[in-house]
């Protein structure tokens, strides 16, 4: 036996235990979920998500995310990019701000843009004057969303970008390159696997928020609704099956990221094992 | 890496088009209507009927919008923006707190017939079929062993109907309506946020022993899970339940659709309005209609906001504000 | 938006690596309009109240245990999740089974899964003639929801990837060489885990228990369901911030968001100071 | 390529890591910054690269001063410690990555720019390696595709941050003669940091000596052991050791017993000495200091570790005349020193050469 092995009985309860975690924290929510989706069939839970107002639910989403992960992603990677490449004063506050969004309960991410643009708030009868709806309106479930959605794509490159230092950026630099040109051509490829990883975890967030937009959305059927809040508003509606069939179509989406990300990790572990 | 993303980015902009509705036609109207939960259904059949009339009538197009959520929490999106024609809200005092801010007249509730209330409702039990707990007044609700569903007054208009009925109980009764209110809150064992929530919980995790409900949603649970798994009960004595509903002068004078708003509302007090609202279980105003429908709508003595609690204002600090009766129920130590 | 921005002394600085203006200029601007803009609002509308106003809108007995149980419940929560998530950290780096990989990929459900679908599935599960809560209450007469229990279990969930995931890394890169050393030296298995191994992993352990704790103190979707939100026993702070709301009280809704804000501070950096303690008691 | 250096200071927080550098280094040189870690010869390469900015003092290249100008402009060739190869590409991409940086105008074409980086890896030794990857190099072959980026753009000055810290001893030996046959044929002014005195002395035409921030002494490499300046240069050159005495007469007389004095030219007063091993001779004797190790070298002669006093030892070397053949020298033997010659500085840093006194000035 190997001097840091443990004893098999240890390793197999560890095991055991292990996967009864997974299965009962983990699994077992899922598996309730599809299960619910389920209990009328398939085709009732295909018609559900056929239903004009969740396809403009599920369109709303997609809109959201498209809007939102693409800022994240380069608001994050500026931010990683300084923090990581660069010294200046107030460093360290910096990272703190970025990680700050984790922190603040989703109803205040909504309440804050309430406070800024409602009607009784900042800049809300100035922009009702001139006829600009941003809560209630797309603009306020995409800021909704970029705020709580703010850290990921740092969060997921930063420490990788930490890890690499900077001697090939610099070594770029006297080579004659330029900001962008190292950016682009050193830095990017370097973490190209974790940026995507971060992306589409930005993603999956992006199109499940619901505490947060649920603040700003106002709730307008077919128009205002993403998909988490028409699971609860088919929820609400006793259409159970419907409700369960939407928030499997957002789980699946959480898979398919989640499957996603890993062939992302397995695959670029490889490619660095091959080179190595 | 140039090629990996190309592909990517054209998908994803892509996505948001194949999935976009066509433009909308010209000639097309929109109203917002921001109502509450429980009249999901109802509004779906008036919207209906009430767009083919103006098509009918008027050669345009109507897309009648609908948001519905807890009443409180709609009339906060009013307050802070949304921009509703009409609102169609559990109780005055949402409609109130919208007037305060401006965005209503002030003189409302005199606009439109009988307090601006189309149709109203009361607050009955629902319970387990054969109501095996034998409950059918209020006093029987705070025996030992009775587990009481019902919404919190602080977030549901409905729950606040629900504990205006029972304080008037309490008063008929002769008891300490804030005590019998604490022994009644104290059997609860989920206060959901929105009456749908308490519905719900009743309903589908099979908690409690009694639903404190409107009227039309204990006949909608009924309809909808199955009339042999529960009973309606209607106590000797409830309130009268005045849904308000009011056209947002802000609103509709910034997006000209007052004539449309107007009518709309004007809709509900006529004869298909009336009916609309008798097939989704709630007390038509029209006499005549109420009568055909004796048996969905027993009588029974109904005490009013004003008579009893001297009108929304007066209940709601007294009762739901901080620091009122319900904070007091509550409070440690009792 | 350049240089010169960041370093109002020193106009024209020279760096080691260009580009440092724009991406400076776009990080700030990101910054400020999707995080400190909005939080200053957060920041500035309680004092509408006046101190004594906000003071009182906070002293209230159902704020407070409102307060206490999204705290307590969180910290609970984190602290249930540390030893699970090392847990599966461990099964995942060193052990190896059947399905390690699908339990890897799974450790990030919680991250993908949107928390209404969350709340949704826990309550399917949890309420007493669900697939867990039935037997629970059936056979130990336990209620797990619409009680603190059944937030403490959503929140667990939340945290969970946290934990785990800020170990793991550590626990892949800590190799087996000191493990090694510990038993050369002498050092029962029991011995080295406690004195070698874990303390090594203390500093990482301690971050997701930070990072778990403050993604579940904040946490609505997923607990709204499950809580039973009676006062004063199982109200989540971010519902009471809902229920002011609805009562109009923007200020005072307000008022929470910043004492939960600020609350949330004071752990982390209590841990962050723990944290760092412990990294100079090793180093 | 010139390189003027003038009062530089670099400070990180409080200290500094350069403090008040000047240097000159003429066209076509090769310099080497030797001195101990922490002494700042990195920085000191850095600011030159336009890596670290320059707080005080000043930096001409060629006669163009270099503040304010960022290191992509500066055209200056840049061999990094870990060689700093971009690991995403394969060696041709390493090597074209300066080329194809230019400004489109200057941008040679794909077959121009496969021409010159055919060129520099053949001018590398190194043509088959074309399509490897980074991590599949030796670090010998990294290095040369290191250089070859480093050159690809045609530097007129070429920094080298310990270049041969990866390597084994072996190839070091190699690579260094092969580096400064390269650097002869190229004529590209040169610096390169080094913490290896060996590496400084065999391949730097001048070597400049750090201490903490300063530059204790710019010279040849025979000037610097012959003559070194300073105290610190004395002890960081040779191996010498540092021994304590006083003179008094011209004779310094040393703390330590069982060592001959010495002549030197100094005033009366507490003075310090350098000793190198080859300057200690150990001659068999009934009685004195023992004789505690004992290592043959290649060279045929003997070093030897004396005990001076208790936990004081000094390093010598033995006559090769022993009284008896093949019992000298050995472990534990005692023995009686000589002392060729020594650098000795007085109280005031005043330097002066020392030699063995001749039995006539002994009084």
């Amino acid at each position: 036996m190997n001097a840091t092995e443990d004893p098999l009985w240890f390793r197999a309860l560890l095991v055991a235990l292990a996967v009864l975690t997974g299965l009962l924290l983990l699994a077992l929510p899922l598996a309730a979920v599809f299960t619910e989706a389920l209990r009328r069939g398939g085709e009732a839970a295909l018609a559900a998500i056929l239903e004009p107002d969740t396809l403009a639910a599920i369109r709303m989403t997609l809109i959201v995310a498209a809007i939102s992960v693409p800022l994240n992603t380069v608001g994050g990677l500026a931010a990683a990019w300084c923090i990581a490449k660069h010294d200046f004063p107030g460093k360290r506050l910096l990272v703190t701000l970025v990680e700050l969004p984790f922190s603040v309960s989703p109803v205040i991410s909504g309440l804050v843009f309430v406070l800024i643009f409602g009607l009784q708030g900042w800049l809300g009868p100035w922009l009702q004057a001139r006829g600009i709806q941003v809560i209630f309106a797309l603009p306020g479930l995409v800021l909704a969303t970029l705020f709580v959605t703010f850290p990921f794509v740092a969060r997921t490159v930063l420490p990788l970008m930490q890890d690499q230092g900077r001697a090939e950026e610099e070594a770029a630099a006297t080579l004659g390159a330029g900001g962008w040109q190292i950016f682009r051509r050193v830095t990017l490829p370097n973490i190209r696997w974790a940026l995507l990883a971060g992306v589409l975890l930005c993603n999956a967030r992006a199109m499940g928020e619901f505490g947060a937009v649920s603040v700003v959305s106002g709730h307008i059927r077919g128009q205002t609704n993403t998909m988490p809040l028409h699971v609860e508003i088919l929820y609400n509606e006793y259409q159970f099956a419907g409700a369960f069939a939407v928030a499997a179509l957002l789980a699946l989406l959480g898979l398919v990221t989640l499957a996603a990300k890993a062939v992302l990790e397995r695959w670029s572990g490889r490619v660095a094992g091959e080179a190595g | 890496m140039r090629s990996t993303f190309r592909p990517g980015r054209r998908a994803m902009l892509a996505a948001p088009a194949l999935l976009a509705l066509p433009a909308r036609a010209q000639g097309v109207r929109e109203l917002l209507n921001v109502s509450y939960d429980p009249t999901r259904e109802f509004y779906r059949d008036y919207n209906a009927g009430f767009a083919r009339e103006w098509q009918a009538q008027h050669r345009q197009t109507l897309r009648i919008n609908t948001s519905h959520g807890g009443s409180g929490r709609q009339a906060r999106s009013v307050i802070d923006g949304l921009a509703a024609d009409v609102v169609t809200l559990a109780l005055a005092y949402d409609v109130d707190a919208i007037a305060e801010r401006g965005l209503i007249a002030r003189d409302w509730i005199t606009r439109l017939p009988q307090n601006s209330a189309p149709y109203t409702s009361t607050i009955v039990f629902l319970t387990r079929k054969g109501n095996p707990k034998g409950l059918r007044d209020w006093p029987d609700l705070v025996k030992p062993g009775v587990a009481i569903i019902t919404p919190n007054p602080k977030t549901s208009g409905g729950a606040r109907w629900n504990y205006l009925a029972a304080w008037a109980s309490a008063q008929k009764h002769g008891q300490n309506p804030e005590e019998f209110l604490a022994r009644l809150f104290r059997q609860v064992p989920v206060l959901d946020t929105g009456a749908r929530g308490s519905t719900t919980t009743f309903v589908q995790r099979g908690q409690g022993d009694v639903l404190l409900a409107w009227e039309n949603e204990a006949h909608l649970a009924l309809q909808e899970f199955g009339a042999g798994q529960f009973d309606i009960i209607y106590p000797p004595l409830s309130i009268l339940a005045e849904p308000s509903v009011a056209v947002v002068d802000g609103n509709v004078d910034r997006r000209g659709t007052r004539d449309l708003a107007e009518a709309y509302l004007r809709g509900l007090y006529a004869p298909a309005g009336q009916e609309a609202a008798a097939k989704h279980f709630y007390r038509p105003r029209d006499q005549a209609l109420l009568q055909k429908n004796a048996e969905r709508f027993p009588t029974l003595e109904l005490v009013t906001i004003d008579g009893a609690f001297g009108g929304w204002a007066e209940a709601q600090r007294v009762h739901f504000n901080d620091g009122g009766v319900f904070d007091r129920i509550y409070r440690p130590g009792r | 938006m350049s240089a010169s921005l960041a370093l109002p002394h020193r106009a024209r600085r020279l760096r080691a690596i260009p580009g440092f203006g724009l991406a400076f200029g776009i990080a700030l601007f990101w910054l400020s309009a999707i995080v400190l803009v909005p939080l200053l609002a957060l920041l500035l509308r309680p004092f509408e109240l006046g101190l004594a106003g906000l003071w009182a809108s906070l002293a209230e007995p159902r704020v407070a245990a409102s307060l206490r149980l999204s705290f307590g419940a969180a910290l609970l929560a984190a602290a249930i999740a540390a030893p699970l998530g090392l847990l599966l950290a461990w099964a995942v780096v060193r052990l190896r089974f059947p399905g390690r990989a699908v339990l890897d990929a799974a450790i990030d459900l919680p991250f993908a899964l949107p928390t209404a679908v969350a709340g949704l599935a826990m309550t399917a599960l949890l309420a007493p003639n669900g697939w867990v809560g039935g037997p629970l209450g059936e056979w130990f007469g336990w209620r797990v929801a619409f009680t603190p229990a059944g937030i403490v279990i959503a929140l667990v969930f939340v945290a969970l990837p946290f934990t785990a995931r800020t170990v793991e890394p550590v626990l892949r890169d800590l190799g087996r060489e000191s493990e090694e050393a510990a038993a050369t030296l002498g050092a029962t298995r029991f011995q080295t885990l406690r004195r070698v191994v874990l303390p090594a992993l203390a500093p990482a352990i301690l971050t997701g228990f930070g990072l778990g704790f403050a993604r579940a103190v904040g946490e609505y979707g997923s607990v709204i369901f499950i809580a039973g939100n009676m006062p004063m026993v199982s109200e989540i702070a971010p519902l009471l911030i809902t229920i002011r709301l609805e009562q109009f009280d923007y200020a005072g809704a307000a008022a929470i968001g910043l004492a939960m804000l600020l609350l949330a501070f004071a752990v982390l950096l209590a841990l962050n100071l723990a944290q760092r303690a412990l990294r100079r008691g090793q180093g | 390529m010139s390189v003027i250096v003038e009062g530089l200071v670099r400070r990180f927080g409080t200290t500094a890591a350069l403090d008040g550098v000047s240097l000159a280094v003429r066209d076509g040189e090769f310099v080497a910054l030797l001195g101990p870690s922490g002494s700042g010869k990195t920085t000191l390469l850095r600011v030159l690269a336009g890596l670290e900015p320059q707080e005080e003092g000043r930096v001409a290249i060629a006669g163009r001063e270099m503040a304010g100008v960022p290191a992509r402009e500066r055209g200056i060739g840049v061999m990094f410690q870990n060689y700093a190869l971009f690991r995403h590409m394969n060696v041709f991409d390493n090597i074209a990555f300066g080329l194809s940086v230019l400004p489109r105008g200057r941008r040679p074409g794909r077959a121009e720019l496969t021409a010159r980086v055919r060129e520099l890896l053949r001018l590398t030794q190194i043509p088959e390696l074309e399509r490897r990857w980074p991590d599949q190099l030796s670090g010998g072959q990294r290095q040369r595709v290191a250089l070859a980026r480093a050159l690809a753009i045609e530097p007129r000055l070429l920094l080298l941050d310990e270049p041969f810290g990866a390597l084994d001893a072996l190839v070091r030996r190699e690579v260094r003669r092969w580096l400064r046959g390269l650097h002869d044929r190229l004529g590209i002014t040169t610096i390169l940091v080094t913490h290896d005195q060996e590496e400084a002395m065999e391949l730097a035409d001048r070597v400049a000596l750090l201490e903490s921030g300063r530059i204790a002494q710019f010279d040849t490499p025979s000037a610097l052991l012959a003559a070194p300046a300073t105290p610190f240069v004395a002890g960081f050159l040779g191996e010498a050791a540092r021994l304590e005495g006083q003179v008094a007469g011209g004779v310094l007389r040393f703390r330590l017993p069982g060592l001959p004095p010495l002549a030197v030219a100094l005033p009366d007063g507490p003075a310090t000495a350098f000793l190198r091993p080859r300057e200690v001779v150990a001659h068999p004797a009934p009685e004195g200091p023992l004789i505690r190790l004992v290592r043959a070298t290649a060279e045929g002669e003997a070093r030897l570790v004396v005990e001076l006093a208790e936990d004081v030892t000094l390093d010598a070397v033995a006559t090769p005349h022993g009284a008896v053949q093949g019992e000298w020298p050995r472990r534990q033997a005692a023995c009686r020193l000589e002392i060729t010659g020594a650098q000795v500085f007085g109280a005031g840093g005043a330097r002066g050469m020392a030699g063995a006194l001749r039995l006539a000035e002994v009084r």
